[in-house]
C-alpha cells in the first residue's frame, strides 16, 4: 500500500547535530521513495524512554530501522524482537554490544577528540594548562569525546595539563557561567575545548562576556554561531563530523538491508578539522551545517 | 418520605463517585479509541503491552509518590531515589555478587531509608518538601555518579534479573496475553497500596495528614512519625521502580531519573488528587500514568513529528483535566 | 411599613440534603429581626442565598419590593446588603486593616493603596465599636474572638442597608457582646435592617424586635419578640420544652486529685499559674478575651508546652512535650478554633469521630475495623443528634454547629480521664446545649475530671463545681460553684499589682 | 499599661520579620565568606560579576513565579516561556528585521499573554496551576521549535541587542563597578514587583488570593480577573527574562528552557516564600537566587568534582533552609 516505512530513532532531535542528520534521512528517504521518520528523547540520559520509542516504532512494522543507542546493552531484547520480525538494524552514530545490527554507521568521536587536542596543542605552544567543557559525563558521545582529548593530551603531549572538566548538559547558559567560574578558578588557561556545539558556543560566549584575552577555543560541529565564532577568530577552531552523511548513508544502508542486498558493516562517516583557512573550501563547507 | 429521600439522593452521590472515576477513565477511553481508528498499528497485543510497560516504572513512581502528595508534600527526589536504588542494587547484585533475592531487598531498603531521611528532613526538621526532596533529589543525583564511577553497571552476571521487568508469569500461563512482569508488579503495587490507603490506620492518617495536620497532632497522633513513615513506604515504593527500570535497561544507568519526578506528578495530577493534600486515589493515578503513556506512545505511532507531539500531549494533558472539571462542574 | 427585603418560598437543595423547604422571611428597615432554629435548620443557608453565596433552586427574593437576582457576593453587596458568615471568612496572612477593605482599598495614583487612610478608617471603626484593635496586626496572630471582631469590624464597613449577622457573638463575651448590642441599635436606629442569628437565647430579648423560627429546612412561624416568652420560642425551635436545671454541686472531699498544675509559666501569656482538679470534678474557666485560658489550655495539653512548671497526673509528674503526650497520659483538649484545630474538614464524618481513637480499632496489620466504627460513628451521631445525611458525609458540608458536635464525638470516643473543654458549646443550639450539659455532668459522675472554659458566664455557673478564673495570664482566684457573675467579673478584671483574696 | 504591652510586642514583631530576612542574608554571607576563604578567586571583582550576571536569568524568572507562588499557584512554563518569547523576539528582530524597541516589546507581550492563557486555565477553567502550566510548557517547548524549524535564531543583524544584558550603564559611568546591565535589569524588575507587591491593590490581592481565595471572592472582588492578571503580570516578567538569556547568548535557542522553572522555584523557596501562597518577598527570592549562583560558582571555582558539586549543592540547599528553620523555632 503507502510506501516503505524507516524510521531512525536517534539520541536526541532538538540540536543542530541530529536536526542535520535527519536532513540527511530526509534526502536519502526521497531519493530512495521511503518514509523516513526521526524520533529521539529530549536528553541522553533517558535510555528507557529511547526504548520506548523503539517499541513504537517497532509496532508500526517498518521495513527497516535506524538506531542510535544510548547505551550500548539496555536495547538488546527489543533489538532482538526486530530481529524476530526479521526487520534489519542499522546502528547510526553510536553501536551496540550485539551483532544484531547489520550496519554501523558513525564519527570515530575518539579519534575526533585526539584531532582537537592535537590542534589545541599547536596552537598554544604545547605548553599550559587547558580545561574541557563537555556536554554529558555519562553518554557515549560525552565520554568519548572527553576521554580522548584527555587521553591524546596525557599520551602526546606531556606539557599540557587538563586542570579541570566540567558538564554544562550542552545548555549554552549553563556552558557560559562554566566557563566564566573557570576562568576564574584558573587565570592562567590557555585553552578550552568544547565537545558539542552547545558547550563551544558556551565556551565562546563565557569568554566573550570576560572580555578574556588569549583563550584558544577549540569546539566540535558546527552551526553558525560556531561559524561565525570562527570567522571572527574568537574560535580557533572546530571539529565537524558529516551528520548529514551520517543521517543518508543511514536510510541508504537500512533500504539495502530491507531490500535484502549486502551493506558494508561500518560506514565511516569521517571527520574534519576546520578553521579560519579552510572554512570555505567546499569539501568542508559541504559537511558544515547552519 | 423526607428521609427515603435523603437516602435516595445519597445513593446518587455515590454513584456521582463512581462516575467521576468512570469519567477520568473515559478520557483514557476516547483516547485508545481515537489512535485504534487514526492508525492500524495502534491497538495491537503488541503495542498495547509496549504502552503497559512504558507505564510500569512511571506508574509505580506516582503510586508511591500519590501518598506523599495526598499528605499534602511533594517528593521531587522519586527519579533521582529510583536511580540510586538500582546503582545499589547492581553494587550488590554485579560488584559483591549476591544473589538475587538480596538486591531486590537492597533496592526497596535503600529507598525505604532515603525516603526516611526525606521524611526526617520534612517531619523533625521541618523543612518545607520542596526543599528537603529537592536537596535530596540533587544529593541522589551526584551520589549515584560517584558511587558507579558515572559507569553504568550492568547485570549480565545475575540471571533472571532481566525476568523481574520483562519476563512474563502471566504470558506462561495464558500466552496470548503476555503481560510483563513489569506491569503485574505495577498492578501489585497499587492494589496494595491502595489496601493500605483505604483500609489501614497508616492511610487514614496519611489523608488525615493532608486535610489539617494540626487537627491531627491536637488529637494527640504523633504525626511526625507518622509523616517519616509515609515517607519511607514512599520511598520502598520508588526502589521498586529501581528495580523495574534496571531490569528493563538490565543495567543501573548512574544518569538517569532527572525529570521523571515531573511526569510521575503529573501522572498523580491528572488522576485527580489534588496538590493540597488530603484527597486523592490511586485509581486515579493509575489512570493519569496510562493516559500519559497512551499519548506518547500513540502520538509515536501516528508518526507525528516529535516537536508537534509535545505540543500536542500538552494540550491533551490541559484538555483531559478540564474534561473532568466539567463534568464535576455539573455534578456539583 | 416599607419591607426591605422580602423572601418567598426560597428552596435549596444539597446533594442527600433538601436544606431550605419553601422559606419565608422578610425584613423591615430599622429592626433587628432573628432568626432562630436548631443546628442544621437551615439559618446560614438561607442567609447564603440572600447574599448571593448559594442561589436558591426556588422561590424569589425581593428587595424594596422588586425582585432581583443575586449571582454573585458581589451583586448582593452592591444592593447593600452585607453579611458576617459564621465560619471565619479571613485572609490570614494580611493584618486586620487589610482583611477590613479586602476589595474597596483606598487608592492613590497608579493603583497604589492608601495603607495609611486604611489604617486610620479601621481604627475609626474599632474605636466605634469601642474595642482595642491593632490595624496592623495581621491576623493569623489574633485569637478566635478577635478574629470575629475583625468580621464585624468588616460587616460594618459596608455601611449596609441590610446587616446579616450569622452567630456574631459565638465567640464573644458579656462585655463584648454588650459592645456589639451597643453598635446594633445605633444602626437600628439609623434604619437598617439587621438579620440576627445567634444560639444564646437571652440575647435574643435583649436585642430582637421580631423572632422567625426554622425547623428542619422549613418556616415554623414569626412572632414579635416583646410579647414571645423564651419558652415559646425554645418549643417553637425544638418542638418540646426545655428544663433548665441549676447547677448540683457533688461531695468529691474522698475524690482522688486526677491533674495537679504547679507553677506553670510561658513568657508573658502565663504566670504561675497552680491549681488541682480532682476525679468527678468540673472546673470552669472564667476570664476576659485574652485572659490566657486557652493558652493555659494548649500548654498543659503540649500543644505549645509551657516554659517552666510541673504537671501531675494522678499524683505522678508528666513530661508533655507534644499532644501526644498528653493524650497518652490521659488528657484530651477540645480546641476553640474546631475549623483550624479540629477537623479534618475534607474527611467524613466517621473518620473525624475515629481520629483520635484510631489503633484502638485496627488490628495487628493496622487495619481498621470500619464496621465498628460505623457503628460507634451512627451511636454518636445518635446521641448528640448531629445533623448529617449519614456518617460519610464530609465534615466541612455540616452546619457549623454539628461540626461543633463531631468534635465533642471525637474526645468523647477517645475516653480519657481528664478532658478539657474550651468552649464547647461555641455555635451549638440550646437543645442540644442541655443535652451536653447532661453529658458532661454524666462524664463527671462517672469520675473523668473536667475542665470547661468558656466566655458564657452563665454557662460557666450553670455547669461548674469551682470556678477558675484568669486575668492577663494569671489565674486570679478560684471560687466555689454557684459563685454570682459579679463575683466572677471582680477576679476577671483582677489586673496586676491588685491583690485579690 | 497593657496597651503599651501590647505595642511593644507588635514592634517586636516587626523587628523579628526583619531579622528573618537578615537571617537568610546571613546564609548568603556565610557562604560568600567561606568561598573567599577557600579560594583567593573566589572574592574578585570579574568573578562577583560572573556570579551576578548569572543569577539574571534565573532571578527575574524567580521573581515572576513568587508572584504566581504566593497566589497559591505554581508555574511550570517559565522556562520554556522564556524561550518561546526570546524566539518570537528573533522573528520579529532578524525575520522581520524590525527595530530594536519592538523586539522588547513583543517579549514582553508574548509572555504576558501567555501568561495570561495559563492564568485563563487556572482561573476561567479551574484547571489545577501544577496542570495547566505544565501544559502550557509542553505546548510552548513544541512550539519554539516549530516556529524556528528547530533552528537557532541569530540577533546579529540589530546592533545593540547584545548589550541588553551584556553591556554595562553603570560600567559607562563608575568603570571599577561594571555590573552588567542584565544585572541591572534584574533589580529594576525586582523593585517594580516588590514595589506592587507592597503598595498596590494587585499586590494586596497576590497575598489574599493565596491566603483565602474564597473569602476574598465572598468580599466582592472578582477573583478570576485577578488571578488572570498576575498570571499575565509573571508570563510578562519571563519575557523580560527571554530578553536577557536572547541578548546573552546574542540567539534565540528553541530548545534551552526545560529544568530552569524547578531552579527559579527553588530560588523562591529558598527565599522563604511558602508555596502554600499567602506569604512571600521578592528581597528572599533574590536572596535565595543569589544563594544558588553563588554555590553554584563558588564549587566550580575551588574545583570540586562536579558529580560532589551536585552532592554539596544539595546538602546545603538543605542545611541553609534548616538554619532559617531553627532561626524562626526560636523567634516563635
Ligand atoms: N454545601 C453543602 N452541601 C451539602 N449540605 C449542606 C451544605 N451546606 C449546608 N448543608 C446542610 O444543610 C443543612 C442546613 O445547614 P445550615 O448551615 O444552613 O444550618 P444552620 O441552621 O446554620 O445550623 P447551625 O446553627 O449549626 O449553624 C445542614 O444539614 C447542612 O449539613
Ligand atoms: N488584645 C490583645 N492584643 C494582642 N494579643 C492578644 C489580645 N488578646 C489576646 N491576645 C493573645 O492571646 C493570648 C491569650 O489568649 P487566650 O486565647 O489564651 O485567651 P482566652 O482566655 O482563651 O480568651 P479567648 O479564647 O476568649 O479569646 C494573649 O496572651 C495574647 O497572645
Ligand atoms: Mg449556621
Ligand atoms: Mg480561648
Amino acid at each position: 500500500q503507502d510506501k516503505m516505512l524507516v524510521p531512525l530513532i536517534s539520541k536526541g532531535f532538538q540540536h543542530q547535530f541530529w536536526q542535520a542528520v535527519k536532513a540527511g534521512a530526509d534526502k536519502a528517504g526521497a531519493e530512495l521513495g521511503v518514509t523516513v521518520t526521526f524520533e529521539g528523547p529530549d536528553n541522553e540520559t533517558q535510555v528507557d524512554k529511547q526504548m520506548d520509542m523503539l517499541a513504537a516504532a517497532l509496532a508500526n512494522k517498518p521495513v527497516a530501522i535506524g538506531f542510535a543507542a544510548l547505551d550500548s546493552q539496555a536495547a538488546i531484547p527489543l533489538l532482538r524482537q526486530a530481529q524476530e520480525a526479521k526487520i534489519p538494524v542499522i546502528a547510526f552514530d553510536s553501536g551496540v554490544d550485539s551483532d544484531i545490527p547489520v550496519a554501523l554507521a558513525s564519527t570515530d568521536n575518539v579519534a575526533a577528540a585526539a584531532l582537537a587536542a592535537d590542534k589545541m596543542a599547536e596552537l598554544i605552544g604545547d605548553a599550559g594548562k587547558v580545561a574541557v567543557v563537555a556536554h554529558d559525563q555519562t553518554s557515549r558521545t560525552g565520554v568519548d569525546r572527553r576521554d580522548g582529548f584527555v587521553n591524546r593530551m596525557k599520551e602526546a603531549h606531556s606539557g599540557i595539563e587538563v586542570v579541570a572538566i566540567e558538564y554544562g548538559g550542552g545548555d549554552h547558559l549553563k556552558s557560559t557561567e562554566i566557563t566564566k567560574a573557570l576562568l576564574a578558578a584558573h587565570p592562567d588557561l590557555k585553552g578550552i575545548f568544547g565537545t558539542n556545539e552547545g558547550s563551544a558556543i558556551g565556551v565562546v560566549n563565557g569568554v566573550r562576556e570576560l572580555g578574556s584575552k588569549g583563550i584558544t577555543i577549540v569546539g566540535y560541529d558546527s552551526g553558525k554561531a560556531q561559524t561565525d565564532a570562527i570567522r571572527e577568530g574568537l574560535m580557533a577552531g572546530a571539529i565537524t563530523q558529516n551528520p548529514v552523511g551520517i543521517g543518508y548513508e543511514t536510510v541508504k544502508a537500512a533500504v539495502a538491508a530491507a531490500k535484502g542486498e549486502a551493506v558494508s558493516a561500518n560506514i565511516d562517516t569521517g571527520f574534519y578539522w576546520y578553521d579560519k583557512s579552510n572554512i570555505d573550501a567546499p569539501e568542508i563547507a559541504a559537511v558544515l551545517y547552519e | 418520605m423526607s428521609e427515603r429521600g435523603k437516602v435516595m439522593s445519597i445513593k446518587e452521590t455515590r454513584r456521582g463517585g463512581a462516575q467521576q472515576k468512570l469519567w477520568a477513565f473515559a478520557s483514557l477511553i476516547v483516547l485508545v479509541a481515537g489512535f485504534s481508528l487514526a492508525s492500524p498499528n495502534f491497538f495491537q497485543v503488541s503495542n498495547i503491552m509496549a504502552i503497559l510497560q512504558a507505564t510500569s516504572v512511571n506508574g509505580v513512581l506516582a503510586v508511591g509518590v500519590t501518598l506523599i502528595i495526598i499528605t499534602g508534600g511533594i517528593d521531587l527526589s522519586i527519579g533521582t531515589l529510583m536511580t540510586f536504588c538500582a546503582v545499589m542494587t547492581g553494587v550488590v547484585l554485579t560488584w559483591a555478587g549476591m544473589p538475587l533475592l538480596l538486591g531486590v531487598l537492597t533496592s526497596i531498603a535503600t529507598g525505604a531509608l532515603c525516603g526516611l531521611i526525606s521524611g526526617t528532613f520534612v517531619a523533625k526538621m521541618k523543612i518545607p518538601p520542596f526543599i528537603a526532596t529537592l536537596g535530596m533529589m540533587l544529593m541522589l543525583k551526584g551520589l549515584s555518579l560517584i558511587v558507579t564511577g558515572t559507569k553504568p553497571i550492568y547485570f549480565n552476571d545475575t540471571p533472571g534479573f532481566s525476568e523481574i521487568a520483562q519476563g512474563s508469569l502471566i504470558g506462561r500461563i495464558v500466552p496470548a496475553f503476555p503481560v510483563p512482569n513489569g506491569v503485574l508488579i505495577l498492578f501489585i503495587v497499587s492494589a496494595a497500596v491502595a489496601w493500605i490507603l483505604g483500609r489501614t490506620v497508616l492511610g487514614r492518617y496519611t489523608f488525615a495528614l493532608g486535610s489539617n495536620e494540626e487537627a491531627v497532632r491536637l488529637s494527640g497522633v504523633n504525626t511526625d512519625a507518622w509523616k517519616m513513615a509515609i515517607y519511607a513506604l514512599a520511598g520502598g515504593i520508588c526502589g521498586i521502580a529501581g528495580l523495574l527500570i534496571a531490569s528493563r535497561l538490565n543495567s543501573a544507568q548512574p544518569a538517569l531519573g532527572l525529570g521523571y519526578e515531573l511526569e510521575a506528578i503529573a501522572a498523580v495530577v491528572i488522576g485527580g488528587t489534588s496538590l493540597a493534600g488530603g484527597r486523592g486515589t490511586i485509581l486515579g493515578t493509575l489512570i493519569g500514568a496510562l493516559i500519559m503513556s497512551v499519548l506518547t506512545n500513540g502520538l509515536r505511532v501516528m508518526s507525528v513529528a516529535p516537536e508537534w507531539q509535545t505540543v500536542v500531549t500538552g494540550a491533551i494533558i490541559v484538555a483531559a483535566v478540564y474534561a473532568d472539571q466539567l463534568r464535576r462542574g455539573r455534578a456539583g | 411599613m416599607s419591607e426591605l427585603v422580602r423572601m418567598q418560598s426560597v428552596d435549596k437543595r444539597f446533594p442527600g440534603v433538601h436544606a431550605l423547604k419553601a422559606v419565608d422571611f422578610d425584613l423591615r428597615p430599622g429592626e433587628v429581626h432573628a432568626l432562630m432554629g436548631e443546628n442544621g435548620a437551615g439559618k446560614s443557608t438561607l442567609m447564603k442565598c440572600l447574599s448571593g453565596v448559594y442561589q436558591p433552586d426556588g422561590g424569589r427574593i425581593l428587595i424594596d419590593g422588586a425582585e432581583v437576582a443575586l449571582p454573585t457576593p458581589k451583586a448582593a453587596k452592591d444592593l447593600g446588603i452585607g453579611i458576617i458568615h459564621q465560619e471565619l471568612a479571613l485572609m490570614r496572612d494580611l493584618t486586620v486593616a487589610q482583611n477590613i477593605w479586602i476589595g474597596r482599598e483606598p487608592r492613590l495614583s497608579f493603583g497604589r493603596i492608601d495603607e495609611a487612610r486604611q489604617n486610620a478608617d479601621a481604627a475609626a471603626i474599632f474605636q466605634a465599636m469601642n474595642v482595642a484593635m491593632d490595624p496592623r496586626a495581621p491576623v493569623s496572630g489574633l485569637t478566635i474572638a478577635r478574629q470575629q471582631m475583625v468580621e464585624i469590624a468588616k460587616a460594618l464597613s459596608y455601611r449596609s442597608r441590610v446587616l446579616i449577622m450569622d452567630e456574631p457573638t459565638a465567640a464573644l463575651n458579656d462585655s463584648e457582646i454588650a459592645e456589639l448590642f451597643t453598635i446594633i441599635r445605633k444602626l437600628r436606629a439609623e434604619g437598617v435592617g439587621i438579620i440576627y442569628i445567634s444560639h444564646k437565647m437571652d440575647e435574643i430579648r435583649q436585642i430582637s424586635d421580631r423572632v422567625t423560627v426554622m425547623r428542619d429546612g422549613a418556616y415554623v412561624g414569626t412572632v414579635e419578640a416583646a410579647d414571645t416568652p423564651i419558652s415559646a420560642i425554645i418549643s417553637m425551635m425544638v418542638g418540646r420544652e426545655l428544663s433548665d436545671e441549676a447547677v448540683r454541686i457533688p461531695d468529691l472531699s474522698g475524690a482522688e486529685t486526677a491533674l495537679e498544675v504547679r507553677a506553670l509559666s510561658r513568657g508573658r501569656e502565663l504566670k504561675e499559674i497552680s491549681f488541682s482538679l480532682k476525679k468527678g470534678e468540673i472546673l470552669g474557666f472564667a476570664g476576659l478575651m485574652g485572659a490566657g485560658r486557652t493558652e493555659l489550655a494548649r500548654a498543659i495539653f503540649g500543644a505549645e508546652p509551657p516554659e517552666r512548671g510541673e504537671i501531675r497526673v494522678h499524683g505522678k509528674p508528666v513530661t508533655i512535650r507534644t499532644p501526644s503526650d498528653a493524650v497518652r497520659a490521659g488528657i484530651g483538649y477540645l480546641s476553640e478554633d474546631r475549623k483550624h484545630y479540629g477537623l479534618a474538614l475534607g474527611m467524613d464524618v466517621r473518620a473525624n469521630i475515629a481520629l483520635a481513637s484510631l489503633p484502638r480499632y485496627a488490628d495487628r496489620l493496622g487495619r481498621i475495623d470500619e464496621p465498628q466504627l460505623a457503628g460507634i460513628a451512627r451511636d454518636y451521631i445518635a446521641r448528640l443528634s448531629i445533623r448529617t445525611p449519614d456518617d460519610r458525609q464530609e465534615v466541612r458540608l455540616l452546619s457549623g454547629g454539628n461540626q461543633q458536635k463531631v468534635v465533642i464525638a471525637k474526645w468523647l470516643l477517645r475516653d480519657c480521664d481528664i478532658l478539657i473543654f474550651d468552649e464547647p458549646t461555641r455555635g451549638i443550639d440550646v437543645g442540644a446545649k442541655a443535652e451536653i450539659y447532661r453529658l458532661l455532668n454524666d462524664l463527671a459522675a462517672a469520675g473523668k475530671a473536667i475542665i470547661v472554659i468558656s466566655s458564657e458566664l452563665p454557662e460557666v455557673v450553670r455547669l461548674s463545681h469551682r470556678i477558675a478564673v484568669m486575668c492577663e495570664g494569671r489565674l486570679t482566684g478560684i471560687l466555689p460553684g454557684g459563685a454570682s457573675q459579679e463575683q466572677i467579673m471582680a477576679l476577671a478584671t483582677a489586673r496586676e499589682g491588685m491583690t485579690v483574696e
